[in-house]
C-alpha cells in the first residue's frame, strides 16, 4: 500500500474526526447508560474500530449501499449521522428505523444507505452483492459496500460472493474489520490462509491491506479502491487490521477472559486510537483547541438532544406486533 | 381458449412480466440450459438476454442472499431451484434474513423475491431429490408460500407473485408440467391467499395439496361411481391461508381427509389438521385423516416408492374407511399414473 | 440427593460419557470460551484435553458433515450450536444427509452424532437470535428430537442420546439452564421417546414443550386455588413421540391445550394438536388449543417481545376460557420471569 | 508435477487395467440395458473419466474411506471391485448395500471403504474431513479421500472444508474430477480463479494437477500426495483434468446441447482414451493379446455373473419400507 503523499483537504480531515467523534461518544453514552436497563438489546460495540467504517462510508460520500453485521453502531452513524434514529431504535421507540423491532444487532436506514445490519455472521455479504447488483443493472451509481469481521472470512458463502461479485463484474466493495478475533478465538485458530489479503487474490478482486489504524489512511485507501472498482468492473477487498476495545458483546471489557494481554493492547492499539490520532492532525492542521471542542461540544449537544427525542418518544403499541410483517404501502 | 400446460404457463407467466416490467430477471443453476427446468425457462435468455436470465455457480446460499439484495434495491428477481433439495442450501438466507428484513425494518422495506422450487417424484430420485418441505417454509412469518395445482393456476398465481412486494416461494409438482388446460392468453392475476373449491361435493372434503389434487380428483371419479360424492378444496395457498374456505367446505360435509405430497409428521397437512379440528369442532362426523409420504427417507427402488408415495388408491382407501364402506375392487381402474408414463432418467 | 441445575447436568452428562467413553467428544464455536455456552461445557477441554472438546471455525454447515463423518467412522460427537438460529446454516447436511445416511447403507451404518441447540429468549435477541424451529426437524424421519424441561431429565436423556446409536438433536431453553433440581450423581439414561407427566390432573391437560412446562406449572398453581385441576404432560422427546400418553391424558380430562415456544403455525403444536383430535376423537369437551409465539418474526423491544411470547397468564386465559371461567384479576399472581430476573447484554 | 521415470511394476499396470476395465465394462453395460428400464434410478456416468478414481484407489491400496458424489461408479468399482453389489443396487434388490433403497447415487460399501456416495453437489466433502478426524484419533492408517466435480468448488463448502482439514493437519484427500462443466455450464462460467490448483495454495496444502489422461500419472501423482499428506500432516488437493464422454445424466450423449463440440472432444480426449492407453501400455509391456482379452474376458465374465445375480435377487418387499430408518442392532 502506497500514502498518497499530498494531504487531504482540511475539511475532509474535519469531516473525518467529527465522524470518528460521533461514534465514539455515541457509544460512550451506550457504556455509561447501558447498565440503567433502558436499552434492551445486545450490544456490540464498535468502539476502537470505529475509523475503518467511518473511512470508508467518507470515501463514498454517501453514495454506498451499507450491509454490515451485529457490529455496526460505527457504520451506520459513519454512513446516515442520524443519532436521533439510533437512539430511538436503541431504546427501542416508534421514532426508530424498526420502530425497535431491530434493535442493535438489526439497524436500518435504506433511505440514507445503511440497509440492514445482521446478527448471522457473514449473511449480508452475499446481499450486497445482489445490491451491487441492482446498482449495476439500474445505473445507480451508488455502490454496495459490505463490512464484516474477520470471523465472517471463515465461513463459505464469503468466498462464494467474492466468487459471484467478480464473475458478474460487480464493483462491490467487501470491506473486513479485521480485529483478528472470533468472540475469544484468534484469526489462527480457525483460517489456516497466511493472509487473507493474499488469498483472496485468486478471485479476481483487488485487495488491499492497512494496519495504519490511521482514519485517512482508510479514507484514501477507500476512494482509490472504489474508484478502481468502477473502472474495472471488479469487487475490491480491503483488508483493515483494527482492535474492538470492550468484550465481543456488552460494554465492559473481558481482559478477565484471558485470552488478549491488556498492556500489550493497550500499547498496541489504545496507545493510537484513532480519534485521538485525528485529533492530534486537526491541531497540526492549525485548529485550535477551542476550535476542536466546539466541534465536539456540538456533537455531544447533537446526541444529548437525540436521546432526549428518544427517551419522549412513544414506544410501540401491542397492536404494531403484527404489522409490518409484509410490506406496508405507504 | 387455447390450451397451455403449466409449465408452458409458468413460462408465459415470467416471459410476460419480463416484458411487462424490465426489473424483473430469471436467475438459477441450470436456468438457461437446454432442458431448461423442464422448459419452463426455454428462450427466456435468448428472448430477453443473459442479463435478465442467467445460469449461476452452485452456490445457493449466496445466490439467495443476492437475489434479497436485488430485490431490496430495486430488481424483481425469481430465483429456479431444480429441486426443493438444493434450496434447502439455501435455508439460512430464506429464514434468517428474507424473511425478517421487512418487519426488522418496520414494514418499510419491499422485498419482491419470487423463489421457484421444484418437487415430485422422478426416476428413482432417492432421499436427496424427492423432499417437499411445504412446512418448513410455512413455519417462517415474512414468507408467503404457493402450490399451485393447475396451468391456469400456476399463470396468475406466479404472476401475482412476482408484483407482490414480498417474498413468495412457489412450489411446482414435476410431474403437473405436463397438465394441460385452458389459459388465458393476456397476463393476469390470481390473488395470493385465496383458495379454490377443485370440484363441489356432499360427503367428504378432500384438502389436497398440489399434485395430490390430481390424485383427488381420480379418487373422486372412482367414488362417484359408487354413489359418494367428493369435494375438492385446493388451497392454493399454503400461507396466508384461505381457511375460511376449507372451513365451510368441511362443516358442509362433516368430513375431510387432507391429501399431502411430503411428510405427515409437522407436515403442512398437521397445520390443516389441526385447525380444521379446532374450527370444525362439534361438526365432524369422523377425525381428520392425514395422507402423505411414508415417515422415511424416500427409497429409490420402485416397489418401496410404490408404498411410499400416496395416490388416488390412498386416498379411496381413506375415505371409504372414513364412510364406513368395504374396500371396493380397484384393480379395474386405470390409475394415471407418471410412474408409467415418465422414464428416466431423472 | 445433591442439587444441580439444568446446564450443571448437561456438563456433568457430557463430561461423564467422556469418561466413560474415549470415542465421545464436544466442538462447536465458543464451546470452550469463558462463558462456555451458558456453562455448559466449563472445564471440559482443562478435564479432556483439546482433542476432545474444541472451538471451530465459523462454518456450522461443514463443521455438522464433519460430526457425521467422525460418527460413521467410529467417534461419536457433539456439536453445539449457541443458537437454533445458527444451526439453521447447517440445514443441508442435516436434512440431506445426516438424516438419510442410515436409510440409505440398509440400516446398517450408525450415526450417533448429537446435535445441541439452544432456544429461548434473552436480552432484545430480535428475529435471528429468537427461533425454535422444533418441527423442522420433527419432520424430517430419520432424525430424533428431544427437548428435556429438568435438570434431571435432561441429563438422563442427553446420556441417552450420546449413547444412541442414531441423530439425535436436543433443543435447550436458556431459561431452563438455571432450575434447580436433585439430580443423581452417577450416569443414568432417561429413555428416548418416552413421555413424562411432570403434574396429574382432572380438569385439562396441558402439553407443554421445554421451557413452557415451567409456565404451565406457574398456571397450573394459580388455577388449583380456583379449583381448576391442571395435568401436565412434557412429552420431553418430540420425535419419536410417546402419543399414548398424552392421549391418554387427553382422554381422561377431555381438554388439552398445547403449549409450545415456537410460532404456531405449521409448529410442532399443529403435529400434537392434529394428533389428539385424531385420537380422542368424540372425548373432547373442547377442540384442542395452541399457544405459541405471535406469527411475526421476533421483535426486540421488550414491550412487543411481550406480546410476542406466551407465557403463564396466556396458559391461564386459556384454560378459563376453555372452562368456561371468568378471567380471573391475575395482578396479584407473581410471574416468574426471566425478563425481569436477565439483564443484558445477551 | 514431476513423473516418476521409473516404470510401475507390471503386476500395478495389469491392476490399473483391470480396473478401468471393470467400471468400463460395467458401464457401457448399463449403456445397453438402461431402456430396458430395470435399472429405475438415474444414472450419471463416470464414463472416460474411470482413470481419476482407479488411479487414485489403487494408490491407496484398499485402505481409502472413500466419499463420491452421485458420478461415482467408477469410484465405487475402483475401491470395491464389488460388481455383486452395484448392480444389485442398480436394479434395486434387497442384496444391494442399500437394499435398492440408494440407487445409483447413493452407492455405499462401508465396509469395503467406499462409504457413501451423495446427490447434492459438495455435501460429501466435509463428511471425507470428519472422517479424516476420526481416523487420525482412532489411528486406524486409512485415509479419507473425496472426489467431487469441478462444480463443487464452486461451493463455499469446498473452502470451509479444506480451511478445517489443514486446521487440523488432517491428511484428507481432495480431488477433484475436473471434467470442465457442470452439467453444460463451463468452469470460466463459474469461477473466476484462473486455476483451482493455484487458488487452493492459500489453504495449507499440497496442490497437485494433471492433465496427462493417465491412469498411471494419477496413481503416482496419488501414492506421492498421500505419503506427503500423512507425512505432513495436512490435505492434499488433487485437480485431475478429465472428460465426461456421455451427457451429464442418462445413458445417451449429449452433442445436441451444443455446449461442446463433438469434434474437438473426440480430438482432446477419447483418441487417447485412459483405457485404451493402458491398454496399449500393457501390450507395451510384453503382454499379449490373448493375455489381454483373457484378461477382459474374466472381467466380462463377473459382470454377467453379477447381473444374473442381482436379476434373480429377491425384491426388497413392502416391509422393508419403514425398516432401517434409524439404525438397526445386527
Ligand atoms: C453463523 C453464525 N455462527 C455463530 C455466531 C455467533 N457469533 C456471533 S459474533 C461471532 C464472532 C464473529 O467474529 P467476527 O466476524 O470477526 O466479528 P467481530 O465480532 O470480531 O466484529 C460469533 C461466532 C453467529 N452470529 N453467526
Ligand atoms: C447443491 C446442488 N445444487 C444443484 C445440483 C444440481 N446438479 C446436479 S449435478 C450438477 C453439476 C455438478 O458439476 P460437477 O460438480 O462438476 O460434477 P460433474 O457432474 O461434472 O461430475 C448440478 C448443478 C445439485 N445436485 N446439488
Ligand atoms: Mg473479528
Ligand atoms: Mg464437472
Amino acid at each position: 500500500m502506497t500514502l498518497d503523499p499530498e494531504p487531504l483537504p482540511k475539511t475532509t480531515s474535519i469531516q473525518l474526526f467529527k465522524s470518528l467523534f460521533l461514534a465514539r461518544r455515541s457509544e460512550e453514552y451506550i457504556v455509561k447508560h447501558y447498565p440503567e436497563n433502558l436499552m434492551r438489546t445486545p450490544m456490540h460495540m464498535s468502539m476502537g474500530q470505529e475509523f475503518v467504517s467511518v473511512g470508508v462510508c467518507a470515501a463514498l460520500e454517501g453514495k454506498a449501499d451499507v450491509f454490515a453485521s451485529y457490529r455496526s453502531h460505527a457504520a451506520f452513524l459513519a454512513q446516515t449521522h442520524d443519532t436521533d434514529l439510533f437512539f430511538s431504535e436503541l431504546y427501542g421507540r416508534s421514532s426508530g428505523t424498526g420502530e425497535g423491532k431491530g434493535g442493535s444487532m438489526h439497524l436500518a436506514s435504506p433511505g440514507q444507505g445503511h440497509i440492514l445490519s445482521s446478527g448471522v455472521v457473514a449473511t449480508q455479504i452475499p446481499v450486497a452483492v445482489g445490491a451491487g447488483f441492482a446498482n449495476m443493472r439500474l445505473g445507480t451509481g451508488r455502490t454496495a459496500v459490505v463490512f464484516f469481521g474477520d470471523g465472517a472470512a471463515d465461513a463459505g458463502v464469503f468466498w462464494e460472493s467474492l466468487n459471484v461479485a467478480a464473475l458478474y463484474r460487480l464493483p462491490v466493495m467487501f470491506v473486513c474489520e479485521d480485529n483478528g478475533y472470533a468472540v475469544d478465538t484468534p484469526r489462527e485458530a480457525r483460517q489456516v490462509p497466511a493472509s487473507l489479503t493474499e488469498a483472496v487474490k485468486a478471485f479476481v478482486c483487488d485487495s488491499y491491506e492497512d494496519d495504519s489504524g490511521d482514519v485517512e489512511s482508510v479514507y484514501r485507501l477507500a476512494r482509490g479502491a472504489v474508484e478502481k472498482a468502477h473502472r474495472e468492473r471488479r469487487p475490491a477487498f480491503l483488508n483493515v487490521k483494527c482492535c474492538r476495545y470492550l468484550e465481543h458483546v456488552g460494554t465492559g471489557d473481558d481482559w478477565h477472559w484471558g485470552y488478549r494481554d491488556k498492556a500489550a493492547v493497550e500499547r498496541e492499539w489504545i496507545s493510537r486510537d484513532a480519534l485521538l490520532q485525528q485529533r492530534v492532525r486537526l491541531a497540526s492542521l492549525q485548529m485550535s483547541e477551542s476550535a476542536i471542542v466546539a466541534v465536539e461540544d456540538e456533537i455531544d449537544r447533537a446526541i444529548r438532544a437525540s436521546v432526549a427525542k428518544a427517551s419522549q418518544a412513544p414506544i410501540p403499541g401491542p397492536e404494531r406486533l403484527y404489522a409490518g410483517v409484509f410490506h406496508e404501502k405507504a | 381458449m387455447r390450451k397451455l400446460d403449466y409449465a408452458g404457463a409458468i413460462r408465459e407467466a415470467m416471459a410476460q412480466e419480463m416484458e411487462r416490467d424490465p426489473r424483473v430477471f430469471v436467475y438459477g443453476i441450470g436456468v438457461p440450459t437446454w432442458s431448461s427446468i423442464f422448459g419452463t425457462t426455454k428462450g427466456l435468455t435468448e428472448q430477453f438476454g443473459p442479463e435478465r436470465c442467467f445460469d449461476t455457480p452452485i452456490c445457493e446460499d449466496t445466490m439467495t442472499g443476492f437475489g434479497l439484495g436485488a430485490a431490496i434495491r430495486g430488481l424483481r428477481p425469481i430465483h429456479v431451484h431444480i429441486r426443493v433439495d438444493f434450496m434447502i442450501l439455501a435455508t439460512n438466507q430464506l429464514l434468517n434474513m428474507v424473511s425478517n428484513y421487512i418487519y426488522s425494518t418496520g414494514g418499510k422495506l419491499k422485498v419482491p423475491l419470487v423463489v421457484r422450487a421444484v418437487v415430485g417424484r422422478g426416476w428413482g430420485q432417492g432421499a436427496q431429490h424427492s423432499k417437499s418441505l411445504f412446512s418448513n417454509f410455512t413455519h417462517i412469518p415474512g414468507l408467503k408460500v404457493i402450490a399451485p395445482t393447475t396451468a391456469s393456476d400456476v399463470k396468475g398465481m406466479l404472476t401475482a407473485a412476482i408484483r407482490d412486494d414480498n417474498p413468495v416461494i412457489c412450489f411446482e409438482h414435476r410431474w403437473l408440467y405436463w397438465a394441460e388446460e385452458e389459459v388465458p392468453e393476456e397476463p393476469y392475476e390470481v390473488p395470493l391467499g385465496v383458495g379454490r373449491i377443485l370440484r363441489p361435493g356432499r360427503d367428504v372434503t378432500v384438502v389436497g395439496l398440489s399434485w395430490m389434487n390430481v390424485e383427488a380428483r381420480l379418487a373422486a371419479d372412482i367414488l362417484y361411481k359408487r354413489g359418494v360424492s367428493v369435494e375438492i378444496v385446493d388451497p392454493r395457498t399454503l400461507a396466508p391461508l384461505d381457511e375460511d374456505l376449507i372451513v365451510e367446505s368441511v362443516k358442509r360435509t362433516g368430513r375431510c381427509i387432507v391429501a399431502d405430497c411430503d411428510w405427515v409428521e409437522s407436515g403442512f397437512s398437521a397445520e390443516l389438521a389441526a385447525r380444521i379440528s379446532e374450527k370444525c369442532f362439534g361438526r365432524l362426523k369422523a377425525p381428520v385423516k392425514r395422507i402423505g409420504f411414508a415417515h422415511t427417507p424416500c427409497p429409490t427402488v420402485r416397489e418401496l416408492e410404490n408404498e411410499f408415495y400416496p395416490n388416488a388408491r390412498t386416498i379411496v382407501r381413506g375415505i371409504e374407511e372414513m364412510l364406513g364402506l368395504e374396500a371396493a375392487n380397484l384393480d379395474g381402474e386405470d390409475f394415471f399414473s407418471h410412474e408409467r408414463r415418465f422414464r428416466g432418467p431423472f
